[in-house]
């Protein structure tokens, strides 16, 4: 908002950063890094997610209140996914199918 | 008209589940009493007397507060550990189970005894043993239910289920199907009937065979051309199903599973969901060319196949369940 | 004050006239009674289905309708009432009025969006009400695949579109909520002076904002696979039913808390002011409503005990299902305690107070029942259940809803209702209600399955009780259509404080003016602080 | 009617509900983040649905996956990065008052946009000649068994689907901005549509930016 403005200097340099990003997560899925894969590319992804979010989307200078709320979307959606994945994986663990 | 208010006990977990009853209705009567008591007794000694008075404020007090949330909470977790306790007794048979199938469609129930029996909505049982029952669905998600034994278990397509109980008094009960399926879904009910072992063993001799189990899945798997991929000695470019059933079975990506109905199953229907270690996915998919209950032929029909330097010689397949469940490493020695 | 007075005084509801004064409206006060007038109907489409049910369930044979129709009544029964009717009713209604002058606030943040959310209501209603006309829909409230996907022949997309439709506008609702409890509160007005009606319509718009999405995804996969038949659940293509289950419910079981936490809040303003005192250990009460709010996302997996999740699985969801009943007993407690040397009138709110405590304690104990593993084996998809949500729903939710009517019902019209007639029907709703659904436990316990249309001779004595009770139910819920209507005209004059409430909502005239406040009020008191109302003489209406 | 009475109506400014602008413009901004809220747990169920068959049919998925162009992916990304980037410096420019510059950048970012679905339209299409859609004629040769694969092309369509649904949305959101700017509605003081239009812009970048390597690329090395 008015009280900051972020030059147009930050700005570029976060695009660049950005597009470069795009090229290493595009290059490094062709290397073979067994499990790794997924977890450089999601990485990489987080990596950008924050720099938009932080630079284009001004999380820097938000309340503490927008932070927080932007950090509860992912406790919650980690709460989805984890509690769900361990029902998947631990399906059939007692020796018993369907159980 | 007659007036029950309580279910038969016919299973050996009718009066486990029954004794947690009483617990929870008892805490339940406590509160409730304790909670309505008081409402009516401050209510009524406290009653507004005129219009203007003006009552003094309380102040909240931390050691009731933490009272009341950690006594209430310890009876919670009586509850939580008495009910995890008798789930986990109901989600292990006992590895010498009498196998039962159940292949539920809208809206009936298709039951198989091993011995070759089938039956329609009615499943005899005898009473003292544990019947062990391994269920898929045809269509959608039904749910076996049997009041009297306190057991229920969703039969879901795509995948087996299972679920167990031993009979403890003769008699006929009432078999429901449980989760919603359709039109008649109030239909799909049917009978249990539990008797004396030798009334059991004279009830199979009498009734219709149609074969073995294990007898058909063997002509299945010639009909279905298994056999020319798995031989019994392992050679060629398939894994020999001999004395597969229970071992532990490492796979391509270093997992280990053990080799259970469900696993089986999914070999056949999806077979490179889980590649075995050492094999190139060749194998291909009999989705659609064998019924759920030719699949459940196969199965006993694979569980039959035992090495033959086996301990004793007329072990029935179950038997030879070996430690399920225990990811141990068995290098495939195929 | 005179009927007369009434009449001329400038209020939000003379402020207008015609059908364009209140289609357009922005104003919260008169977009809750639009909210109003709409789920009463849902209320009263869904009760019409649980009457049919009630006297279908009278015989085993089942020969009232057919068993498809059966099927078709129990579904609507259960969509109309729990997504048309309980989810918006006490936030969207009693919410909508009095959450902004509680916090001193001339309206919501977004009286656009407010405005848009009732539309979307009215727009998924009109899906629901299309589907149900056009040949009804037979897939249980809850949807579950592959039934819901693949074999139900019934209009199961009018149906998921209506309430994906709907469901954002309880996602609105939440968000104008939220907003408005961070940016709008007067000065002086800090969280701990909140009125804990406050407090827990924000803990709800929580659940809304946070679990609302996943159920309006999860029926757009439902969507697509029924359109496209492109099977992300399909069993045939590999596809996992249960994931339907973990995602419906992952929304469905906070929704239960988006159903009852406003009528917790409901009964602390009642039993505060009708015990002239403030909530014992008002602290904890707040922050119960938080932590309802935030563990009632992880015990979800209980509804999955028998559907083939994993063991595991579900021992944690058991376990965790208990760490969100003590929040719930403390709040039980905690209003107990507050009547203890109060000063206690027993007027129509305050009775439908203790009826809701008391029918919730049983519905929550068996909560309880249900929860534990070895139990809900047993009883899963009975009667039992059936009883169980009902005693929170109907005997908790109805009841708060009921009493929060009669409480504020002289703020919205100006009017007061009829106290006796309105004590005759609040004891012919409690028998009612007990004499419905308590039968329900014991027909559980035995077998009875739900979702049955006809069943074995031996229930039918309990499913006499039962459809006897619902009679009786019926008759208790039309006295207060009839006395409300009545009171519109006839009603004594209420005056601005008839009951002597603190909160700033009874500090300004009834009905309450267009804006609210004219000057935004400065809080100094502390919440519940009944010293002052008492000191400057209570008017009574 | 009358609420409005006091409420100035060239400015667009201060609405009757507020007391001073600055709690307006909080508030605008605080619900549109609410809103992204809300949207990341509506996708995140689809991601929920993809994590779980991903794990079940990693094989398969692997398979289809390495079936999309990545090229094209990584490049389409970088357009929508590209969009970022322009409507940020919109952002920027009515944050400064600069109505010129404002509409530029509003114009290139939609421009950016279109070419994004543009792209996407073309990948679809390719999928149709392929017989990847799932349905009745679908085809996915490599695998034997169809339904997986099925089962991500499913997942694909989705999630791409939705995300270019955003996308429209997104493109109207910025027509509109592109019609109150052009008319000159926005001023370094008011300009609060124009920022939270940016963070829903934004947002919508971000979904794609973790679709991008989770339906193109992570299983691109087992080939
Ligand atoms: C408003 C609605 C509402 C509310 C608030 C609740 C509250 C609770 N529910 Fe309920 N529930 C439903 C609506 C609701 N439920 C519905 C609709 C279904 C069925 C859906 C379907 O399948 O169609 C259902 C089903 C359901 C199931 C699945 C049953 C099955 O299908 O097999 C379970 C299992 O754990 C459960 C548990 C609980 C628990 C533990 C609480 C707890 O939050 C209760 C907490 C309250 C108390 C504990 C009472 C107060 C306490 C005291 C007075 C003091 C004493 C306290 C202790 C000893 C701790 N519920
Ligand atoms: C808010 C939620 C809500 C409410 C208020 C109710 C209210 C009632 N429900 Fe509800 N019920 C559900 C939610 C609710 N129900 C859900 C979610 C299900 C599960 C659905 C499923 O399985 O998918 C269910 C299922 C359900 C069943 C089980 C069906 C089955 O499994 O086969 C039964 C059976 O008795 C029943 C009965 C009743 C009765 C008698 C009422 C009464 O309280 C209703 C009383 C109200 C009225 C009657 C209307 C007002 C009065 C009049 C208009 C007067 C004139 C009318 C007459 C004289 C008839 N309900
Ligand atoms: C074209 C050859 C071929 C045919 C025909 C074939 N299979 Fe297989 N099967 C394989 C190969 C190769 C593997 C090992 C790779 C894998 O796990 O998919 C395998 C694995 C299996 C396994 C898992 C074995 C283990 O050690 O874990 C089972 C069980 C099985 N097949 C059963 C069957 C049945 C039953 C049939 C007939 C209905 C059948 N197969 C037909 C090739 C075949
Ligand atoms: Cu089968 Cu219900
Ligand atoms: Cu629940």
């Amino acid at each position: 908002m008015s009280e900051h403005v972020d030059s147009v200097k930050t700005y570029t340099a976060v695009w660049l950063i950005l597009l470069i990003l795009t090229g290493v997560t595009t290059g490094v899925a062709y290397i073979d890094l067994g499990a790794f894969s997924v977890v450089i590319a999601l990485l990489i992804a987080a990596v950008k997610m924050l720099l938009v979010a932080l630079f284009f989307m001004h999380m820097r200078h938000s309340t503490k209140l927008t932070q927080l709320a932007a950090a509860g979307a992912f406790l919650w959606l980690f709460i989805m996914m984890a509690f769900t994945l361990a029902d998947v994986w631990t399906r059939g663990l007692v020796g018993t199918p369907g159980r | 008209m007659k007036l029950p208010l309580f279910p038969e006990s016919a299973s050996t977990f009718a009066p486990d589940v029954d004794h947690l009853l009483f617990y929870l209705v008892g805490v339940s009567v406590f509160f409730t009493v304790l909670i309505f008591g008081a409402i009516f007794y401050f209510a009524i000694r406290y009653r507004r007397r005129s219009d203007n008075e003006l009552p003094k404020p309380i102040h909240a007090s931390l050691a009731l507060e933490i009272a009341w949330s950690v006594i209430p909470f310890g009876l919670t977790m009586i509850m939580f550990a008495w009910g995890a306790n008798i789930f986990f007794k109901e989600s292990r048979p006992p590895k010498d189970a009498m196998q039962i199938y159940v292949v539920a469609k809208q809206w009936m129930w298709k039951l198989q005894h091993m011995e070759g029996q089938r039956e329609i909505n009615e499943l005899h049982i005898p009473v003292g043993r544990p019947v062990k029952l391994t269920m898929t669905s045809e269509d959608a998600i039904h749910s076996f239910f049997v009041p009297a034994f306190r057991t229920k278990q969703d039969v879901v397509p795509g995948r087996y289920s299972t679920t167990w109980f031993t009979a403890t008094k003769p008699g006929k009960y009432h078999l429901f199907c449980a989760e919603y399926c359709g039109t008649k879904h109030s239909g799909m009910t049917g009978w249990i009937y539990a008797m004396e072992p030798q009334d059991y063993q004279a009830w199979l001799s009498g009734g219709r065979s149609f074969g073995s189990l294990a007898e058909n899945g063997e002509k299945l798997f010639q009909d279905l051309a298994c056999g020319n991929c798995h031989k019994a000695d392992g050679s060629g470019r398939c894994p020999s199903l001999v004395g597969l059933f229970g071992r532990s079975v490492q796979l391509a990506d270093g997992r280990f599973v053990n080799a259970d109905e469900a696993y089986l199953r999914e070999s056949i229907l999806q077979p490179n969901a889980k590649i075995v270690a050492g094999y190139q996915p060749l194998m291909p998919t009999f989705q659609g060319q064998v019924t759920e209950e030719g699949v459940l032929e196969l199965i006993e029909y694979i569980k039959s196949l035992v090495p033959p330097p086996a301990a004793g010689t007329g072990t029935t397949p179950a038997e030879i369940n070996v430690n399920p469940g225990v990811a141990t490493a068995t290098p495939s020695n195929r | 004050m005179n009927t007369a007075a009434i009449e001329t005084q400038e209020n939000y509801l003379n402020a207008g006239y015609g059908l364009k004064s209140w289609l357009l409206t922005k104003d919260h006060k008169r977009i809750a009674i639009l909210y109003l007038i709409t789920i009463t109907i849902f209320f009263f489409i869904g009760g019409i289905f649980a009457s049919l049910i009630r006297i279908e369930l009278l015989t085993p044979q089942g020969n009232l309708v057919s068993s498809e129709t059966y099927n078709k009544l129990f579904t609507m029964h259960g969509i109309a009432m729990i997504f048309f009717f309980l989810i918006p009713s006490i936030p969207a209604t009693l919410g909508n009025f009095f959450l902004p002058m509680m916090i001193g606030a001339r309206d919501l943040a977004f009286p656009r969006i407010n405005l848009l959310s009732w539309y979307l209501l009215v727009i998924g209603g009109a899906f629901a009400i299309f589907a149900m006309l056009a040949g009804g829909v037979d897939t249980g409230w809850t949807f579950y695949t592959p039934y819901s996907t693949t074999y139900s022949n019934s209009w199961v997309i009018a149906t998921a579109l209506g309430i994906f439709v709907s469901g954002f506008s309880s996602i609105l609702t939440g968000l104008n909520f939220i907003v408005t409890v961070h940016r709008m509160r007067a000065p002086g007005m800090t969280w701990f002076r909140l009125p804990l009606f406050v407090w827990a319509n924000y803990a709800t718009a929580v659940i809304q904002v946070l679990g609302t999405p996943v159920v309006a995804v999860t029926l757009v996969l439902v969507f697509c696979e029924r359109v496209f038949h492109i099977g992300i659940f399909d069993p045939n293509l590999g596809g996992d039913p249960v994931l339907f289950q973990h995602m419906f419910w992952f929304y469905s079981h906070p929704a239960v808390y988006i159903m009852v936490l406003p009528a917790m809040g409901v009964i602390s303003e009642i039993i505060s002011v009708f015990s002239r005192k403030p909530i014992f250990g008002y602290h904890v009460v707040a922050f119960s409503s938080m932590a309802i709010a935030v563990i009632g996302f992880l015990v979800w997996g209980h509804h999955l005990f028998v559907s083939t999740q994993s063991v595991y699985a579900g021992l944690v969801f058991s376990f965790l299902s208990y760490f969100v009943a003590i929040p719930s007993a403390v709040k039980v407690f905690n209003w107990t305690a507050t009547l203890y040397k109060g000063s206690i009138s027993f007027a129509t709110p305050m009775l439908y107070a203790f009826g809701f405590i008391g029918l919730f304690t049983i519905g929550g104990l068996t909560g309880l029942f249900v929860a534990s593993l070895g139990f809900d084996v047993h009883v899963t998809d009975t009667y039992f259940v059936v009883a169980h949500f009902h005693y929170i729903m109907v005997g908790g939710t109805i009841m708060a809803f009921l009493g929060g009517l009669h409480y504020w019902w002289p703020k919205i019209t100006g009017r007061m209702y009829p106290e006796n007639w309105a004590k005759l029907s609040a004891a012919i709703i409690f028998v009612g209600f007990n004499l419905t659904f308590f039968p329900q436990f014991i027909l559980g316990y035995m077998g009875m399955p739900r979702r049955y249309h006809n069943y074995p001779d031996e229930f039918q004595v309990l499913h006499v009780l039962s459809t006897a009770g619902a009679s009786i139910l019926a008759i208790g819920y039309l006295f207060p259509m009839v006395y409300f209507m009545w009171s519109l005209r006839y009603g004594a004059v209420a005056g601005a404080n008839p009951w002597g409430a603190t909160g700033l909502e009874w500090t300004m005239q009834s009905p309450p003016p267009v804006h609210n406040f004219d000057e935004i009020p400065v809080v100094t008191h502390e919440v519940y602080d009944y010293s002052t109302v008492v000191k400057e003489g209570v008017e009574v209406g | 009617m009358a609420e409005q009475a006091h409420a100035p109506v060239e400015s667009l400014a201060l609405r009757e509900q507020f007391n001073t602008p600055e709690q307006q413009k909080e508030s605008s901004a605080f619900g549109m983040w609410i809103f992204l809220v809300t949207e990341v747990m509506f996708f995140g169920g689809l991601f929920l649905a993809y994590t779980i068959y991903r794990n079940t049919y990693p094989v398969v998925f692997g398979m289809a996956s390495t079936s999309l162009n990545a090229v094209i992916g990584a490049l389409n990304t970088a357009v929508l990065l590209c969009s970022s980037f322009t409507m940020v410096l919109g952002v920027r420019a009515a944050q400064l008052g600069r109505r010129r510059a404002l509409v530029i950048f509003l114009i290139l970012t939609l421009l950016l946009g279109m070419v994004f679905l543009g792209v996407k339209a073309y990948e679809w299409n390719q999928k149709f000649v392929e017989h990847h859609i799932p349905g009745a004629h679908f085809h996915f040769e490599g695998a034997a068994e169809q339904g997986p694969a099925q089962l991500f092309f499913s997942l694909y369509f989705v999630m791409t689907g939705l995300h270019a649904l955003h996308m429209v949305v997104g493109a109207g959101i910025l027509s509109w901005l592109l019609y109150h700017a052009v008319r000159g509605r926005f001023t370094a003081e008011y300009m609060t549509p124009v920022d939270i239009a940016g963070l829903y812009w934004h947002f919508v970048d971000i979904i794609w930016i973790f679709l991008f390597p989770l339906l193109y690329l992570i299983d691109r090395h087992m080939r």
